[in-house]
């Protein structure tokens, strides 16, 4: 397997440090082979696009510019976090599509010593490699407590499946990867509406009012279909359903309790890792609960927590549209 | 009938006087400050600032965006009625808005579009126009933006403690003690750090702002 | 770069989509420079290299050569052999020294007559800047025998009419 | 240099240079006279023996005028610099024709769609003109005498598709006394309208203006029907061609069966029917795809069938009183001569569970229009009940989504016609027969011809609630109160201007037209172009909208892109009327532009014979030579490009004259100015 180039964003460092070190822990078991971009910086999250253009881009470029630099025979970035996977992801693509804007970025790098050929790099998304290039079957051969019973809702945000520039994605709304994933794992995953709608991005710092709605909408519908905790990919995500949840409670008069965990963490757990290694115990709303459920023995259920057509006087569905399936990638997987 | 008729005559007069605001020259307007005429240049100007493209002109107003959108309903005004208002021209209106403020960059519209306009770009070019232009209400968004961007720009990294509590500090501060449980947690289970990170060759990523500052001016002049 | 320098282009189109897209920039008053001269054929696929050659060895500076689109053309798919020969074209001119950007190649369907005219001012541009290409103009021959350098020449600088020999 | 093949000019030609003011058109910008002139004077050498300017060329004066010039100066070509070939090559060819002189030594140069009205600079615009002319000159001295060619026509036609818009094509020529051979793939004729209940805006019901159009067909002495069947090859060309059709086996003795049904009734093993009922009901292995079908016999689902899958059961035979039932009856391959054909092969609808945003395949009661359709057909699953997926629940409030996979970048860019005619058909039908709330989503209404938009106001009337704004997305995940348990259409009112959540119970997707899947395959087959999308290409849009570029292959009805039942059946009509006008001229006259091959040239290495799109070359095998059909070459000289004997040439477009027309333009072929 490849080694890929980590850009791991600030929150791994903080807010979502369980995320950073669960991603650690499962890497070696799966064989994911990854190397942190050099000095990388902050990638400007939702912010600096909206004060300044070109900085911004030449702010993410500078990563894109280290990234490609630092030789260790791979091209492919890979990013955690949502917002850093988009940021680096837009500013490759849109330099392709732009001529001139590569050119102003690549003029302001090279203030900095620094230049980047816009499309040299893969980037892409932690889940994204672990689907497709690591592949479910190797997943499932490294899973020694299967989490059986345990009802997930997986939750992936905005940004890793949309507006996705390179199609690597099987849907913009209701994408399988995580489902999959998690399906590998022995969860039983609900079928979640709401699993790439929004959880407020920044409105929780500027406008609360407005993300407590947000979050409020992803919780009361994963506790409708009771589901025992969200598993999620984006740290800015697990923030805002974690953190804000006590205080959403609070603006709505409710008394939600639902944890919201990194996908790599229930990985470590299902590959029959301490809990603790895993940055459990890091989480505001707490997950005990719905962890205890995993290491109970259960025997095998459905696979999916989504109601089978009802059989009687209805009227036959449509089947399923073919979608494209994760399998072990080949090797050397070219650029669309 | 005659109500109807009375109505229509109302109707006319009112849509007389907003038509009035907009092209001043006809008759003057009571306020004393002559607001623009229709600018022509604004549509040209947020499609050059989008890294070139905003693809706006293909608008069809059909509203997808704004039955996406999530926080519609604390919008001003809906995506795509701010893009009817860039396409007439109305700068100040559409820049007053608080419409991309809200944005929260989830792409449903995007991938949704009928005619693939560059929805978020856009969002995120407004903002810079907004801010250049001194026409933003009192949001506290660009204000988060530019704390966020002060840190970055000093430290390399976001620093998510201390951006946290400059923002409530100013903007929020009855909310503050609400918040303490919440930071409290954050602080002891090791989620926030109180002292920020800088990277190693902050040099260069200084020389590489300033360059690309300088650049950005001479692409909008 | 010679600024005076007005590039002569061969200009060949199919009957079905890009002779009728040039017919449209006409109707639609679209400007172009009047440095290209069509040629008709049925189809791109009729293209033989050699009238590329020929074009260029006897004074043209360029060679456009347009069709329908890929999957549109009204031989089924004849464009797409004209598309193989173009590249080969390309590789040959280059292996002769050329400039590979003396041919280009253009999809117009019969509704695009702003991608014509405009296909057509980049081009001029680009051989432009390219400059003359003085392939075989030394020894130029024809069965037609005739002082037609001189002629020639007069009619390429027919914007300065003093220049024209008494 | 010029000729490859030895053939040298002939400066002893008299040639006549015509060149058209076209009122101010080109006169405004080319110095005509001066053109005109310098041809006359600077290309005498080259044969010109007289250069004119006059107003208007194609006016009959002018046309006289060159008329005159052949007569008298007895001139042996003729180029005529105006307006564009496709515009008056034809006139000014018949006007030589008149005086005498073979048509095909006209050459018609344009300087005014490639001179006068894209360029400004005039004194360029002039010498661009002359150049132009001179190209124009030294083509026309290697065009040769052509006589156009006469093929005769078969009267027989074939038709394939056998929905509305074939069906009437196959009824117009049947009733002019011509045999048609009407090929269907499904075991019925009747197409998507036989799935329908009514049909906007009158509202007059589907089956009834339809069966008894299809007993016509199926019963009309000159009609051959041909269900069950489809398409191997054609060959031929116009006039001539011969059609290979393979007869799927029915599994059915039809000279023994009755159509009774009993087959049908005991056949034990259920299937979702996912073409007449849209997915939406169910029929047996053995079956007629609805009571009314044309030709009445049933078919047998080999795939579905539990003889062929376990080896027993056989109930059909059993209880098949006319022992009509064949388990061994194979597939009959049949050929045809027919002289012309029409392809009425229709559309396929846009699948919609692409838009995963509106939850159709995931969301029980959201339904694609055709689904509806057959909810309210009186003879669908249903008996005609609206209701929902569970079978037995009527709606309370129900949405209908315009412009489901139409207009839209992610999906097909194209408005599919009929969709906002036909969602306001589904809010009348909705709400005259449950009663419920009907919410419209539109981005535009578009309710063009005849009595279209008399039926949207009345759909208004009747309390249609009309929401101007695309839905954005359709979801179960309720979140405010009177939501749960519903489908929330989320959409922004653009005329309010808010978001708004609209509960309702049963979502219906207007989903467009698209071509069908196999389209592609199907125009290569004929030996006709189609879109990018896949619809067939007509002719010309405005004037031949249902000849193809093909000689002898006509298109009609949506194939050709989306439409209404009216514009299909005027389709139908207009395809049958250019093939009686054909079958009538009981000869074709075609356009000389042919390849042939010198036959001591050829060195028999077969390179031409693939390239060929129409499969015009032939290789002899006993004289080792290729040979082109000039009725079935096209002309687009592909093998006259490609051959490495040069043994092929085009007429019209052959080497010398494309060398010659190249030093012309080139202008190598200007004699020395000699004072007047």
């Amino acid at each position: 397997m490849d080694k890929y180039l980590l850009y791991p964003g600030c929150s791994m460092e903080s807010s979502a440090k369980a995320y950073y070190d669960s991603l650690i822990k499962i890497a070696p078991v799966i064989g994911l082979e990854l190397e942190e971009i050099e000095d990388w910086n902050c990638c400007g999250a939702t912010e600096y696009l909206g004060i300044s253009l070109a900085p911004a881009y030449s702010l993410i470029s500078r990563n894109l510019a280290l990234a490609a630099n630092q030789s260790n025979g791979s091209r492919t970035v890979v990013a955690p976090c949502s917002a850093c996977y988009l940021n680096l992801a837009k500013a490759d693509y849109y330099m392709r599509e732009q001529p001139k804007l590569g050119t102003m970025v690549n003029e302001a790098l090279a203030a900095g010593g620094l230049s980047y050929k816009p499309g040299s790099l893969d980037i892409r998304h932690l889940l994204d490699v672990i689907v497709y290039d690591i592949g479910l079957d190797t997943i499932k051969s490294k899973v020694t407590r299967p989490l059986t019973g345990l009802r997930v809702a997986p939750y992936l945000g905005c940004m890793v499946p949309r507006p996705d520039y390179e199609h690597r994605w099987s849907d913009h709304e209701h994408p399988v990867e995580l489902d999959l994933l998690l399906k590998a794992l022995g969860a039983e995953v609900i079928d979640f509406p709401l699993k790439t709608h929004c959880c407020g991005g920044h409105m929780t710092q500027i406008g609360p009012d407005t993300a407590f709605e947000l979050i409020r909408r992803l919780i009361s519908s994963a506790d409708h279909y009771e589901a025992d905790l969200m598993a999620t990919l984006c740290p800015m995500c697990q923030l805002n359903v974690d953190a804000y949840q006590g205080e959403m409670n609070h603006h709505f008069g409710t008394s939600y309790h639902m944890p919201i965990i990194f996908f790599t963490q229930l990985m470590g757990i299902a590959f029959g890792m301490r809990a603790r290694d895993l940055g459990f115990g890091m989480e505001l709303v707490s997950a005990k609960k719905a962890m205890k459920k995993v290491g109970v023995e259960v025997p095998e259920t459905a696979e999916t927590a989504a109601a089978k057509p009802r059989k009687g006087n209805g009227l036959p569905m449509p089947t399923p549209l073919p979608r494209k399936t994760p399998k072990v990638a080949e090797k050397g997987k070219v650029k669309k | 009938m005659s109500s109807h008729s009375c109505r229509a005559r109302l109707e006319c007069f009112r849509m007389r006087e907003d038509y009035m605001e907009i092209a001043p020259t006809v008759i003057p307007p009571p306020a004393p400050i002559p607001k623009l005429i229709e600018d022509l240049t604004l549509l040209d100007e947020v499609s050059r600032r989008t890294a070139g493209v905003s693809r706006l002109e293909m608008c069809i107003q059909c509203g997808t965006c704004g039955g996406s959108c999530p926080p519609a309903a604390d919008m001003d005004h809906t995506p795509r009625m701010l893009f009817a208002m860039l396409r007439a021209g109305m700068r100040r209106d559409a820049l007053m808005s608080n419409t991309f403020w809200i944005c929260v960059s989830c792409y449903h519209c995007v991938v949704r579009c009928p005619q693939n306009v560059h929805i978020a770009d856009v969002m995120y070019t407004l903002k810079g126009m907004a801010i250049e232009a001194n026409l933003y209400q009192s949001s506290t968004a660009p204000d988060f933006s530019q704390t966020f961007v002060d840190m970055v720009e000093n430290y390399g990294r976001g620093f998510e403690f201390g951006l946290a509590t400059r923002h409530y500090l100013k903007h929020f501060p009855l909310r503050l003690p609400g918040m303490v449980p919440m930071a409290f947690g954050m602080l002891t289970k090791e989620r926030m750090s109180i002292t920020p990170t800088r990277i190693k060759n902050m040099a260069q990523l200084t020389a590489i702002l300033k360059r690309a500052k300088e650049l950005e001016v001479g692409h909008h002049g | 770069m010679n600024n005076d320098f007005e590039p002569i282009i061969i200009g060949f189109t199919c009957n079905w989509c890009s002779y009728r897209a040039a017919d449209l920039a006409g109707t639609s008053r679209m400007k172009y420079p009047p440095n290209i001269r069509l040629i008709r054929l049925m189809c791109s696929g009729r293209l033989d290299p050699t009238f590329v050659f020929k074009a260029l060895a006897n004074g043209a500076d360029g060679v456009m050569i347009t069709g329908c689109h890929p999957g549109e053309c009204h031989y089924l798919e004849q464009n797409y052999k004209a598309l193989r020969r173009f590249h080969l074209m390309r590789r040959t001119l280059q292996g002769l020294g050329l400039e590979p950007a003396r041919v280009r190649l253009v999809w117009a369907s019969a509704a695009e007559g702003a991608k014509f005219a405009q296909e057509v001012t980049s081009f001029v541009e680009e051989i432009r800047a390219l400059g003359p290409l003085h392939w075989g103009k030394a020894g130029k021959q024809s069965s037609v025998t005739s002082d037609q350098s001189t002629e020639h020449s007069s009619l390429m600088t027919d914007h300065s009419p003093k220049e024209v020999p008494a | 240099m010029t000729s490859g093949n030895g053939h040298k000019p002939n400066v002893e030609e008299r040639i006549g240079v015509y060149v058209c003011h076209c009122g101010s058109n080109i006169a405004g910008v080319v110095d005509v006279q001066q053109v005109a002139e310098w041809a006359a004077l600077r290309l005498k050498h080259r044969g010109v023996v007289i250069g004119r300017d006059y107003k208007f060329m194609c006016s009959s004066l002018g046309q006289e005028l060159i008329e005159k010039d052949i007569k008298e100066l007895g001139l042996t070509r003729v180029v005529v610099a105006a307006c564009s070939p496709h515009l008056h090559e034809k006139t000014f060819r018949t006007a030589c024709e008149r005086a005498g002189l073979n048509p095909f030594l006209c050459e018609l140069v344009s300087i005014r769609e490639q001179v006068s009205w894209v360029h400004t600079d005039k004194v360029a615009a002039t010498s661009k003109a002359k150049a132009v002319v001179s190209g124009g000159i030294e083509r026309v001295l290697h065009h040769e005498p052509l006589e156009p060619m006469r093929v005769p026509i078969h009267p027989a036609t074939l038709v394939v598709g056998g929905g509305i818009a074939g069906i009437q094509a196959a009824l117009e020529i049947a009733n002019a006394g011509y045999h048609v051979y009407l090929v269907e793939r499904e075991p019925s004729i009747g197409g998507h309208m036989a799935q329908f209940d009514k049909t906007f805006p009158t509202l007059d019901c589907a089956a009834c203006i339809l069966t008894p159009r299809m007993v016509e067909a199926g019963t009309h002495p000159h009609i051959t029907l041909l269900t069950h069947s489809n398409v191997e090859k054609v060959e031929g060309f116009v006039g001539n061609f011969n059609v290979t059709i393979r007869k799927k086996a029915r599994k059915v003795n039809v000279d023994l069966c009755t159509g009774c049904g009993i087959c049908q009734e005991k056949c034990p093993k259920k299937v979702v029917d996912e073409v007449y009922e849209a997915g939406l009901g169910y029929r047996k292995a053995i079956y007629t795809p609805f009571a009314q079908a044309v030709p009445k016999y049933p078919v047998m689902d080999v795939a579905n069938c539990t003889y062929f899958e376990k080896g027993t059961c056989k109930a059909c035979e059993k209880f098949c009183p006319t022992n009509a039932i064949d388990f061994k009856q194979e597939d009959e391959v049949i050929t045809v001569d027919v002289g012309n054909i029409i392809l009425a092969t229709g559309y396929d609808i846009f699948d919609a569970r692409k838009v995963t945003n509106y939850g159709y395949g995931r969301l029980a009661n959201v339904f694609t229009s055709l689904e509806l359709e057959r909810l309210t057909n009186a003879a669908g699953p249903t008996n005609g009940q609206i209701v929902l997926r569970d079978g037995k629940t009527i709606p309370k409030a129900v949405g209908v989504v315009h412009c489901v996979g139409s207009r839209d970048r992610n999906f097909n860019n194209y408005c599919s016609v009929i969709c906002c005619m036909q969602s306001l058909k589904f809010a009348h039908l909705v709400h005259e027969r449950t009663g419920a709330i009907v919410y419209n989503f539109y981005i535009d209404m578009r309710t063009p011809f005849k009595d279209y938009d008399e039926f949207y106001q009345r759909v208004m009337e009747e309390g249609t609630l009309f929401v101007r704004g695309k839905v954005a997305e359709v979801t179960d995940a309720a979140r405010l109160p009177g939501e749960e348990g519903k489908l929330i259409i989320q959409v922004e009112d653009t005329l309010a201007g808010k978001q708004r959540r609209i509960p309702v119970d049963m979502v219906i997707l207007s989903v467009g037209l698209e071509p069908r899947k196999d389209s592609k395959e199907v125009a290569k087959q004929f030996g006709i172009s189609c879109s990018t999308n896949g619809w067939f290409t007509e002719r010309h849009p405005k004037l031949d909208p249902v000849a193809t570029m093909t000689e002898g292959i006509y298109i009609a009805g949506c194939a050709q892109g989306p439409k209404d039942i009216p514009a299909t059946v005027v389709q139908g009509a207009a395809a049958s009327a250019r093939v009686l006008g054909k079958i009538q001229q009981k000869e074709i006259e075609l356009e000389p532009v042919r390849a042939s091959i010198n036959e001591a040239q050829c060195s028999g290495c077969r390179i031409c014979n693939n390239l060929c799109p129409f499969n015009a070359i032939l290789f002899h095998e006993d004289s080792k030579v290729s040979e082109i059909n000039p009725a079935l070459c096209q002309g687009c000289g592909t093998c006259v490009a490609a051959c490495p004997a040069g043994a092929i040439s085009g007429t019209g477009f052959s080497n010398e004259q494309i060398f010659a027309q190249i030093e012309g333009l080139l202008l190598l072929n200007v004699g020395e100015e000699v004072p007047a």
